[in-house]
């Protein structure tokens, strides 16, 4: 196995995806280069597991699998988030209450 | 090598050319209907190629079993994905029916 | 020592279980009475079994439970010493007063953000027991993630675009964190093979990847902790929740990120820093004390003036850090856990604010009948106590501070303790200012809504107990002192 | 001979994905993006198996791949884009305030450092916990044993992590009025039908056989889950799952399924041990596997309403 390239590709993807994240605003775009750095991640963790022992050590293994279900979760809800803000426009968006500036909704 | 070894490799490779050509089509041909067209065919005989290629390497009854799955299982695979793309491609262009 | 053992197991499964059954019989069951009265009942409970964890603490020292019976490594770690103590009991107080508030803000027809509130709250409550008792690098990361997404959930209760900006704003900051700290783990187990902390300190050597994984850990926790340089994202979230989704954020959540700043530090990475270091991590504590308190005394809101205040008392968290003493340790331990009564107080009693007048801005505070004197009287104390004056919980951490800077020589930081406690009196008088008969009279005098008994001795019980944290200090110090590292760079 | 050939096929790996990665950030349309994260995922899977983590390269190819990429061209396909898309990549200004050029050299330096670093302790690496307690489980396969009972808190948490997404996405997707799923134009497609009743019996038995062989063998609860969730965004996109604006009681008690048994059991284990989540010396197997089947049936069920953005959903046509 190449170590070097695998870690090479690690942190050329972390990189990319910093670059992303800090680069664009759009907040699609920020989610894939967030889950692009996670994917970094969890490459290198596997790829030092693997250079001791073929199959890697099953810790790193179950971190990444826990990692890999975090990530859909938090992908997911800042989806929906994103779908929320642009395919709904209701009335208490348009005209907010003058004294709810800080957005509150005790009232 | 023996023969047998030949006969694999020639089937992946031809299953890869097969392969090469259907994704040449995906990226060089103008509607998504018509690269739907080069994209099913071509991937899926040349699916089929390379698992015929495989199970001759392997030389095992169940092998050769568990790759033709595998090989029915893709194309039912793309078979219902190219119909939903092709139908949201149609929704998409108003209807029409070309 | 088995007995030890067996109360902590019992303990701590109450601890994390109790509040996600909560969360899960609320959500399937449909009975309105479960949601208002079932979250009270369990923290209750839960104040009895940290009770007696204290006490078996007490006897038996720091503990540590292995999870399935699986020894660390392989296996995860609870463990528990006066900081996770002081932290639990601080989650329990404020659990114990939200959900007393909120079971009569949940009265009646709840609306969807209510309903919300009543499952994602326990679910937080839950995951801050797990954060606050977890000794495993890995499992701190999953149990943030469960944080941080239950806290964005909380944030969009609010309908809205603004709390919809908040919430987005949030979970950048949240994700970019995330990702550091879990950089920062993969560093760490690279290089040692280890999670468990208390197996780290044997195992990781200084090396540049040791070095690498503490700076970007630290980083990560500070934008979930909301520390100065990347404090951007609290404020408009915090200020943009319902207010008992508001107390717990600012009371609780951002200083889970905090503690874990300062406990890593302090235990698994404790030999990978040097007194500079800390210096400069004292530095961004001051920076962020100053900034907070100066833009909370800039604010027109009321939440925006509380939710400004929690970026400045977060500053005082990492002083921890050059102070490095057992006194130091007490007084942030002190700082936390009566920041985090106070908070809450000052939330609750802002949502007791807007329910009744619906009015939330700063010059519009004013005490129209008994209600308001009560509600008033909740906001006064907890000032008094986040400006650290004498009866309150707060003078009692910055003296243990002050006397932990003499103690060091190093002076520079009691300027900074002494100059926090004046501008947060500033910022607590210029909101309470209207209220003590100097402000406009306000055109319309009439109380909207009265607020339920529950929601208004909430906040003031609150309240109340900061000054009874500053009363028994001496008391509390030992508990506090359990297995605190007293690391060798004091 | 072989060795080159595997270093320049990893090689080769290592460019496709970065290669990708940049395009899945950096491209000018956002299906594009998708797009590439698509094919970037189902690249990781590969590189999953090629070191020798088959379970990983299933669930990065169901979930990573899979399901994300669903939810990112739900998402994107949902969503106009006229102020983000053109103007946004094409201004030197980045969201940051640093010019765009100057992050990218910062970016590059950083990556250069970090590949260093990694090199450096993936190089020499410390010595891994002794797994001899992992492979006498009585699960055959480690990762599963590490996952259910090694690591059962985490991924009890992890579960937990799923559960408060839906319910986030569930407070906001009471705003969104439901979308209901398109019937095909011109009527019902019968060969749709067809292709449907042909693959649902065949992915709920992969499914199953996922989640049993993954005792032993590569496969679990969670790649089996995604499986099933594919199947529910299959049948979403064919217009046979429609989107509720509440949850159903039933469908309440399936998505706290897994946390719940996970949870339940964590009670229920201190009357056997001294510790919470310790497997029963006997029963482990069958415990195991129940607790597997209540993990695959919450995860499925999340995750197809995380795909709907709904807080509910019943099987059948508008």
């Amino acid at each position: 196995m190449s170590l070097w390239a695998y870690c090479a590709t690690a942190a050329g993807l972390f990189a990319i995806g910093l670059y992303g994240l800090l680069a664009y605003s759009d907040f699609i775009q920020r989610l894939l280069a967030a889950n692009i750095m996670v994917s970094a991640v969890f490459l290198y963790l596997i790829v030092t597991a693997a250079s001791t022992a073929t199959p890697p050590h099953p810790v790193p293994q179950a971190m990444v699998l826990t990692g890999i279900v975090v990530a859909v979760s938090v992908t997911a809800l800042a989806l929906v988030l994103v779908l929320v803000r642009c395919l709904r426009a209701l009335p208490d968006d348009a005209a907010p209450r003058p004294q709810d500036t800080a957005g509150s909704a005790d009232g | 090598m023996s023969g047998l070894d030949l006969l694999a490799v020639a089937l992946v490779c031809a299953g890869c050319a097969f392969f090469l050509t259907g994704t040449l089509g995906l990226l060089r041909f103008p509607d998504p209907r018509a690269r739907l067209h080069a994209l099913t065919k071509a991937d899926n005989v040349g699916l089929g190629l390379i698992c015929a290629g495989l199970g001759v390497l392997d030389a095992s009854v169940a092998g050769a079993l568990k790759l033709a799955l595998v090989w029915v299982l893709g194309m039912l695979a793309s078979t219902l994905s190219a119909f939903l793309i092709a139908r949201q491609e149609t929704v998409r262009s108003g209807g029409q029916r070309r | 020592m088995g007995d030890g053992a067996a109360t902590l197991a019992v303990a701590a499964t109450a601890l994390v279980f109790g509040p996600l059954l909560v969360a899960l019989i609320v959500f399937v069951v449909p009975w309105p009475a479960l949601r208002e009265r079932l979250a009270l009942l369990v923290s209750i409970a839960l104040l009895g079994a940290l009770g007696t964890l204290s006490s078996e603490l007490m006897t038996g020292g720091a503990a540590r439970l292995a999870l399935g019976a699986r020894a660390a490594p392989l296996g995860i770690e609870l463990a528990l010493d006066g900081l996770s103590l002081a932290m639990l009991w601080m989650t329990a107080l404020v659990a114990l007063a939200v959900n007393a508030w909120a079971a009569d803000w949940l009265r009646g027809a709840a609306n969807a953000s209510q309903r919300g509130f009543g499952v994602i709250w326990p679910v937080l409550w839950s995951a801050l027991n797990a954060l606050f008792l977890a000794a495993d690098l890995f499992n701190v990361y999953v149990t943030l993630e469960i944080v941080t997404l239950a806290a964005v959930a909380l944030v969009v209760l609010t309908r809205g675009r603004a709390a919809l900006q908040a919430a987005m704003r949030y979970l950048v900051f949240a994700l970019a964190g995330s990702i550091l700290y879990l950089l920062g783990v993969a560093l760490v187990y690279a290089a040692s093979g280890v999670l468990t902390f208390a197996l780290l300190p044997a195992a990781l050597p200084p090396s540049p990847a040791a070095s690498l994984a503490l700076l970007v850990i630290t980083a990560g926790l500070a934008m979930k902790a909301a520390l100065f340089p990347v404090h951007g994202w609290l404020p408009a979230a915090h200020a943009a929740a319902p207010s008992p989704a508001s107390a717990v954020l600012s009371a609780l959540v951002v200083k889970a990120g905090a503690y874990l700043i300062l406990r890593l530090w302090l235990g698994p990475f404790d030999a990978l820093w040097s007194q500079a270091l800390a210096q400069g991590m004292g530095a961004v504590g001051a920076a962020g004390i100053v900034y907070g308190s100066v833009q909370a005394l800039r604010q027109q809101h009321i939440k925006r003036v509380i939710a400004y205040s929690t970026v400045a008392q977060l500053g005082y968290l990492p002083l921890l850090l050059p102070l490095a003493s057992i006194a130091a340790w007490q007084g942030t331990v002190y700082h936390a856990l009566n920041h985090g009564l106070a908070k809450a107080a000052l939330f609750l009693a802002a949502g007791n604010l807007l329910h009744m007048h619906g009015d939330g801005r700063v010059h519009a505070l004013r005490i129209a009948d008994r209600q308001g004197a009560l509600n008033v009287a909740a906001i006064a104390i907890a000032g008094v106590s986040l400006a650290g004056l004498p009866p309150s919980g707060g003078f009692v951490a910055k003296w243990w501070l002050l006397e932990a800077a003499f103690a060091t020589g190093q002076w520079w930081w009691a300027i900074v303790i002494v100059a926090g406690g004046l501008l947060a009196a500033a910022y607590m008088v210029r909101l309470l200012h209207p209220a003590l008969g100097h402000g406009a009279p306000h055109a319309d005098a009439t109380a909207h809504a009265s607020a339920g008994a529950l929601m208004l001795w909430a906040p003031f019980a609150l309240a109340m107990l900061t000054l009874v944290l500053g009363s028994c200090g001496n008391w509390l110090a030992p508990y506090i002192a359990i297995g605190a590292p007293l690391p060798g760079h004091g | 001979m072989s060795g080159a050939l595997e270093a320049s096929f990893d090689l080769l790996l290592g460019a496709a994905l970065l290669w990708l990665a940049w395009h899945s950030v950096a491209a000018p349309q956002v299906l594009r993006r998708v797009a590439m994260f698509l094919v970037f995922g189902l690249l990781m899977a590969l590189v999953w198996a090629r070191l020798g983590a088959p379970d990983l390269a299933l669930a990065e190819a169901a979930i990573g791949a899979g399901i994300t990429s669903a939810l990112l061209l739900g998402a994107g396909v949902a969503t106009p884009h006229p102020d983000l898309d053109g103007a946004a990549t094409r201004t030197t200004r980045s969201a940051c305030g640093v010019p765009r050029p100057v992050l990218a050299v910062l970016c590059t330096l950083l990556g250069i450092g970090l590949a260093l670093v990694m090199y450096a302790t993936a190089s020499t690496p410390a010595p891994a916990p002794s797994t001899a307690a992992v492979d006498a489980h009585v699960l055959g396969n480690p990762v599963t044993a590490v996952l259910l009972d090694f690591r059962g808190y985490d991924t009890l948490l992890e579960l937990l992590v799923l559960l408060v997404a839906l319910l986030g996405a569930r407070v906001l997707g009471e705003r969104l009025e439901p979308v209901p799923a398109t019937a095909p134009p011109g009527g019902v497609a019968p060969m749709l039908d067809q292709l449907l009743a042909m693959s649902t019996p065949v992915l709920l038995l992969t499914a199953l056989y996922v989640l049993w062989a993954g005792s032993d063998a590569p496969g679990g609860a969670f790649q089996a889950g995604a499986l099933l969730a594919g199947l529910g965004v299959m049948y979403s996109l064919a217009g046979r799952l429609q989107p509720l604006a509440h949850t159903p009681h039933r469908l309440r008690l399936l998505l706290v399924l897994g946390v719940g048994a996970f949870a339940l059991f964590a009670c229920a284990s201190l009357l056997w041990s001294p510790a919470p989540l310790t497997f029963p010396a006997r029963g482990a197997r069958a415990l195991a596997l129940t607790l597997d089947l209540a993990l695959m049936i919450s995860v499925a069920v999340t995750l197809v309403l995380l795909f709907l953005a709904a807080p509910g959903a019943r099987i059948g046509r508008r």
